[in-house]
């Protein structure tokens, strides 16, 4: 399933703000963590994480620039083109776990989330109007942090995760977020000696390997990743500082 | 068994990584020498940075039969491109790097830069746009590429290497035009295009691209071999390697050595420890002593 | 629905046989047009009997990719054509007399006599070797083939169609060369070769050979595309049409109709009849109704 | 098993007068009446019929040419490139059969008839030092007929064989040999209602198909054969009557 598949929209769902789920049907077996690129012709073609899995498959998307933009002016019924499933999605280790989801990176751990019913959960955005799925995850009980304290902890997903890891033990943490959230997470994890797996995003354009866009310290993000593991991750020198332009320069992050 | 010298440059082995694959940032290029490859030509660098023509700019195709690609020379420009040679020249294997221009001053003020970075030698690409003709390509401007190679040959002291466009009628006689350079390498991709039917657009944004991969192979062993032919300049072979056999097949048209793109993707990392354990099994069971002996052996003069 | 009309001539569907590919006898033509191909191109005709090149005449490349073949314009000679244009005519779809010369005015002489055996048009296949040039063929010498196209034209009443080779740096400069043709035909085989490692030698008895099928698709498309965004003539589009996706591609890109050869060999003699189902299939689903409303739809102006 | 496989010639054996059998190994699963295309490099490329199967398998090769001259002057341990096994071979029809084999048709046969245990067995050539396969087919007791009368029989194998298809019921016939005895066999089939299966030569180039050059009255051998039915063979008009040259003109037999 490298080619193009046409995919036909059958749902879309509000999720949060400027944040939509695209449901629809394929033959493609993704696992958690692993992503597609999404080809709307004549548009763009960018990268998305698969946020369901099963019969019915959808990708989550947050609305950020001009390809997000029309993705979210697509209607039911329309179509997406898609390759993938691409990349090595998370691995599922025994034992408790600890899922730290930061924006609309809580879309690539959704289906992790599902496959793991007693991981305890932290959903973290800036403010409360971009948690993401809450309801999706309501039976589970997740702890909740918002930058404005709009809705549960008022802090850092890190400083709750900091919290939830003083207080009991993990065997691992899995998170996906902005790339700093991801390295405080990685800091914690050398610091308590848990395991971690992040699911890291940088700028693609094959998605396949070939072309080292989306290169960090040597590692491809689309194949060797996106997810990492905590050796990996304490060996990158670049996560959450520097990343690299679509021309391969390298620049400082935010 | 394997080694070979090329401009007086040692490879620990013929099995080259191609230009644009992976070789964009340092640390990759640290990787694929730890994988094996015997040298590695950088990603071609300009006059300035430049991010490439927008997604998609890849297309593959069925039966990995190949790719078609149309990334626009992307790069980080030259004045970026120091720390990156820095980090690659610690893998221990030659870098070769690649450059690419619209003027003979051009190529030469980016040899110049590399050569200062540490290359061990300069690829010239040839297969950039033409400043005058619809989807033409510099490098079949016969006398624009002799320039080109000339004014090179003046600025560094490495080896300067030509790598020519498949896109002719007249290999032979572009060869032949850059006769100044220190090797050839053939070939560069072939100029193609896929549509998505049920899209009805180009699949690439920038609609044409080039095509790479095992269906072009036959394109490029013919290349070498009608090159081989007519001259004797140490040949560098391109173009849809993707086995010990493949490999083999170019050396036997007449290539020195090889360079290896899109089977990175098709056979992953470990491709060029692969293809070396094949081409090393296939001389053991032919009793060929060194890649050196086999160099033309399908010539027929 | 999938019925055309080009330079006047009715073919039931788009799909016709390409030159060179089982159209050398009426009997077997017949049975093609029996097998459901719209048309049919004859094997390359020239002045003499020709054996053609020993064997071995083509070699089959992995992975159904495609072929590489040197026939060597092996054909029965003009005057021998005659019975074989007879039959063939019989099948009821439109005959094309393929041929091939070294002079405008063979080329002329081959026509009229193809005219009389009753061909519906004329296909001039110049990738012929180039009297001048290693390599070279007759179809990349602008001034050639606008010599050859008019002579023809003035020599006969039929459709001229001209088929390109793609071996070229400037399709769209050979194609506005041959303006004169009733028709463009895109594209012959790309040159290309085969080495056996085993026995150290090129595969093919003539060493270089022509490359077809899906492997060559890209280029085919390509050229198809380039050519019609700058011209309005009929296009015939081939090069690696084995599904009705790969018809529908060219069509896209500008064809009018397309040629089939290759495919043959792929998917047998059924190829036809398959390839004109799926076309319909996806013709319906998506609301097409006839051929001519997605010619070039593919087109960005 | 379409591209060349290299075999390593193990045995030769001398058969006859100007004919040796090659004996190799390889692992591709030829049927009686199946051949491939053997290319000496830098020599010719021709097609032989498979003359043995099974593990070892063989080539019956009549020296006639240049290019089955320099086959015969290769010895054990040489190599073969080889492409195949290509083309239609026999189906066998439950019942009693006769096989006819004129000269190195026998080639072709050989296979067959260890096939069919109960079959009657015709072997003809124009001379006793042309029979072919006498010794390997001994103990099932072959009518022979010698052109020559230098053993068996003295006169054409169309003609005993009439003799036996007078005497005794038959349900089919399997024949390879020169084509005007071929269509002798065609004719006397359909005289006395008996089914025939011919195996045929034509000059061929591709082998694949596609070159038209093996071609009789629009059936390829290469494909549509080189076994033909009998409803086949009573449709060409151009057996054992017409050819065509390499260049594809048409020519007289002999
Ligand atoms: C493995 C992976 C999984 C992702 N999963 C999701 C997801 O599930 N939901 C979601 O909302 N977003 C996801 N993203 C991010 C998503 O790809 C970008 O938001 C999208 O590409 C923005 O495109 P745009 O045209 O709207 O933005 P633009 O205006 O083109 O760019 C805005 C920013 O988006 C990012 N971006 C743009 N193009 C790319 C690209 N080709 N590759 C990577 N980043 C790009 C860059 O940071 C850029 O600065 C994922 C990214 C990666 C790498
Ligand atoms: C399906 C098939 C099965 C065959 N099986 C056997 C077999 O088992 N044993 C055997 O001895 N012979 C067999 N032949 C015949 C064999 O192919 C020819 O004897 C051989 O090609 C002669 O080659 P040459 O170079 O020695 O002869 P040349 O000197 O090149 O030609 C002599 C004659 O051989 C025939 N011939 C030559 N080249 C070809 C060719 N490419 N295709 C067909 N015929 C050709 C022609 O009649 C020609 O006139 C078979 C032929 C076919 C078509
Ligand atoms: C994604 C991609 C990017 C490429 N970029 C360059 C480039 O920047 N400069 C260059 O000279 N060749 C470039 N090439 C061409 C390759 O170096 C090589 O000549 C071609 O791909 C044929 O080899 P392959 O079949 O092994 O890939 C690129 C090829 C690919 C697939
Ligand atoms: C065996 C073979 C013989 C061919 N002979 C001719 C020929 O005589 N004249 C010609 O114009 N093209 C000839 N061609 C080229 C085809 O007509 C066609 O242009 C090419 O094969 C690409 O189409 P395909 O990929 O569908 O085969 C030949 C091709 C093959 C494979
Ligand atoms: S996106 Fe090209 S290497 Fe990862
Ligand atoms: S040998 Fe080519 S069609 Fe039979």
């Amino acid at each position: 399933m490298r080619m193009y598949h046409v995919v036909e929209i059958e749902e879309i769902h509000e999720e949060a703000k400027d944040v939509r789920t695209f449901l629809f049907r394929d033959s493609s077996e993704p696992k958690p963590g692993q992503f597609y690129m999404i080809w709307l012709p004549g548009v763009d073609e960018f990268p998305m994480s698969i946020s369901h899995i099963g019969e019915v498959k959808g990708f989550t998307v947050k609305k950020i620039g001009a390809g997000t933009a029309r993705m979210h002016e697509l209607r039911e019924g329309d179509k997406l083109w898609i390759r993938g499933p691409y990349g090595r999605g998370f691995e599922i280790i025994p034992g408790r776990a600890l899922v730290v989801g930061g924006g609309s990176g809580m879309a690539t751990l959704a289906p992790l989330i599902e496959m793991l019913p007693n991981a305890d959960i932290v959903i973290a955005a800036r403010t409360r109007d971009e948690l993401l799925f809450l309801e999706r995850f309501r039976e589970r009980k997740p702890w909740i942090a918002t930058d404005d304290g709009s809705l549960g902890f008022k802090g850092f997903a890190t400083q709750l995760a900091e919290n939830l890891l003083q207080d009991r033990e993990y065997d691992v943490i899995y998170t996906c977020g902005p790339e700093p959230m991801m390295l405080a997470m990685v800091n914690l994890a050398r610091k308590y000696s848990v395991g971690i797996q992040a699911s890291l995003e940088r700028y693609m354009k094959c998605g396949i390997g070939i072309c080292d866009s989306c290169s960090i310290n040597g590692y491809r993000v689309c194949v060797d990743g996106p997810v990492f593991h905590a050796e990996e991750l304490f060996s990158m020198t670049e996560l959450g500082k520097v990343r690299r332009a679509p021309s391969g320069r390298k620049e400082v992050m935010r | 068994m394997l080694e070979i010298e090329l401009n007086g440059i040692r490879f620990r082995n013929p099995l080259i990584l191609a230009s644009g694959i992976l070789d964009e940032s340092g640390e990759t290029m640290l990787r694929v020498a730890r994988a094996g490859a015997g040298g590695i030509v950088t990603k071609s660098i300009g006059m300035k940075e430049r991010a490439g023509y927008e997604n998609p700019v890849v297309y593959e195709l069925p039966d990995s039969q190949g790719l078609l690609n149309a990334i626009g020379l992307a790069n980080p420009g030259i004045a970026n491109y120091g720390e990156e040679m820095r980090i690659a020249k610690g893998g221990g294997v030659p870098i070769i790097g690649s450059i690419f221009g619209s003027t003979p001053e051009e190529f030469a003020f980016l040899a110049r830069r590399m050569e200062e970075y540490g290359a061990d030698a300069i690829e010239l690409n040839l297969s950039c746009p033409h400043a005058k003709g619809y989807g033409m390509e510099v490098g079949v401007d016969k006398e624009l590429v002799e320039e080109i190679v000339g004014e090179v040959k003046k600025s560094v002291r490495i080896p300067v290497w030509a790598k020519l466009t498949p896109n002719t009628h007249d290999i032979v006689g572009i060869a032949k035009s850059v006769e100044k350079a220190d090797a050839l390498v053939l070939i560069n991709t072939v100029r193609g295009m896929a549509i998505d039917v049920d899209a009805r657009v180009p699949v690439l944004s920038n609609r044409f691209g080039g095509l790479s991969g095992p269906c072009i192979k036959p394109i490029g062993v013919r290349a070498v071999y009608e090159v081989r032919a007519e001259m004797e300049k140490p040949i560098v072979g391109v173009g849809g390697i993707t086995t010990g056999r493949d490999a083999l097949e170019y050396i036997m048209a007449g290539a020195n050595a090889v360079q290896i793109g899109t089977a990175v993707y098709l056979r992953g990392l470990e491709v060029f420890s692969l293809i070396a354990k094949e081409m090393e099994e296939w001389m053991e069971r032919n009793g060929v002593e060194s890649i050196d002996e086999i160099v033309g052996a399908a010539q027929r003069r």
